[in-house]
């Protein structure tokens, strides 16, 4: 289940919701990750572009990864402004017992800093600035150059 | 005729252009001094696939995407 | 913070209010896991003893060190009967980034599984059936043997 | 006088033993049907702090406990 949202995510309904299908599916763990705006080199938050036809075949692949070893794999992410002290990004893996989504986690959200075509702004002042430094090169690139 | 869409912090409008090969497309480019900064570091995808060689033939319709580093989360 | 319930947890409210937490402490990675009672084994629920003198030096030892890596851990634990689609153990870290959080959480439940000083029983119709065979000796066991 | 508190499934009261080591409490313990089965995978806390040694002295006021294997979660 992937979900975009314009601006901050309702992270607590978001939880809530994700852990209630956790436990209508019969399972016994249940591991979300949550990003959020931190304060920090004067940034008043961040933006985000996300392009979304890549994002759901990446998604999608991600989500049959997980559903092989019998877990289930959540997503919601923010599409434009998310100000500090607001989150931007949920993740949660469920499965009946704990070592499949506890190591999954940690695995799939490296895979979504990498692989996610979502490009992000630092938000200071009236400027939005491209976080070129922090980003990383996508599959294949550098090929026209 | 194929379409070139340059996203996230690319400001270039959208392409149409008469090329038959992505190395035809990397030639024009080049030339431009906007999208040539993001060549080294840009992916390629050719109707929403990301590819990894220049040896691929373009047909009529094709939608070809620059994808500069990204960052999510 | 380590939190004891008599019963099930309000998982909602726990996870809400570490998340909070979490964003008040400037924390940009917040990542919790939730264990809760599956169907199985024809079991109606679950019971807990807890020992806490020794839960609460456990835990404060696992928190220090947490709170040596820069992250904050937290967890809450029911006492008595849990039942189905229930849940009887909330943990959560949280870190300014996310490496940290996301690599000491399956570690840190991993510590609790063998090293926490509680005792799960299965409850089949009136029976409270001690689950020796899922159980892990402490630390020291077969001294006196 | 030391206080042996048996936690967990263990189904045996708190007793109150005038003994001055750990080993003299196994002696005992190992003569009553009910204790003797938990022994072996039991651990001893001494006023809740595990041990893995006989050798250690007992003091008036002790208190010891068994626990048996654990599982939370």
């Amino acid at each position: 289940m992937l979900e975009i949202y314009s601006g901050a995510l309702d992270v607590e309904s978001i939880l809530s919701r994700w852990y209630r299908l956790s436990l209508r599916d019969n399972c016994g763990a249940f591991v979300p990750f949550v990003g959020s705006v931190r304060d920090e080199n004067g940034i008043s938050g961040l933006s985000f572009d996300l392009y979304e036809p890549l994002l759901k075949s990446w998604f999608a692949r991600c989500s049959d990864r997980v559903e092989k070893e019998g877990a289930t794999l959540c997503m919601a992410h923010s599409n434009g402004n998310v100000y500090l002290q607001e989150s931007s990004f949920v993740c949660a893996i469920y499965s009946s017992k704990r070592k499949i989504a506890l190591s999954m986690i940690a695995e799939f959200v490296e895979d979504f800093k990498t692989d996610a075509p979502i490009w992000k702004y630092d938000l200071i002042g009236k400027r939005r600035i491209y976080a070129l430094e922090r980003s990383t090169p996508l599959y294949g690139s550098g090929i026209l150059s | 005729m194929v379409s070139v869409e340059f996203l996230g912090p690319i400001e270039i409008p959208t392409m149409q252009l008469e090329i038959g090969s992505l190395a035809e497309l990397g030639e024009i480019l080049r030339t431009i001094d906007e999208s040539k900064k993001w060549l080294e570091v840009s992916a390629i995808a050719i109707n929403d696939t990301l590819v990894d060689s220049l040896d691929i033939e373009l047909k009529d319709g094709d939608r070809i995407c620059l994808l500069p580093p990204v960052c999510g989360g």
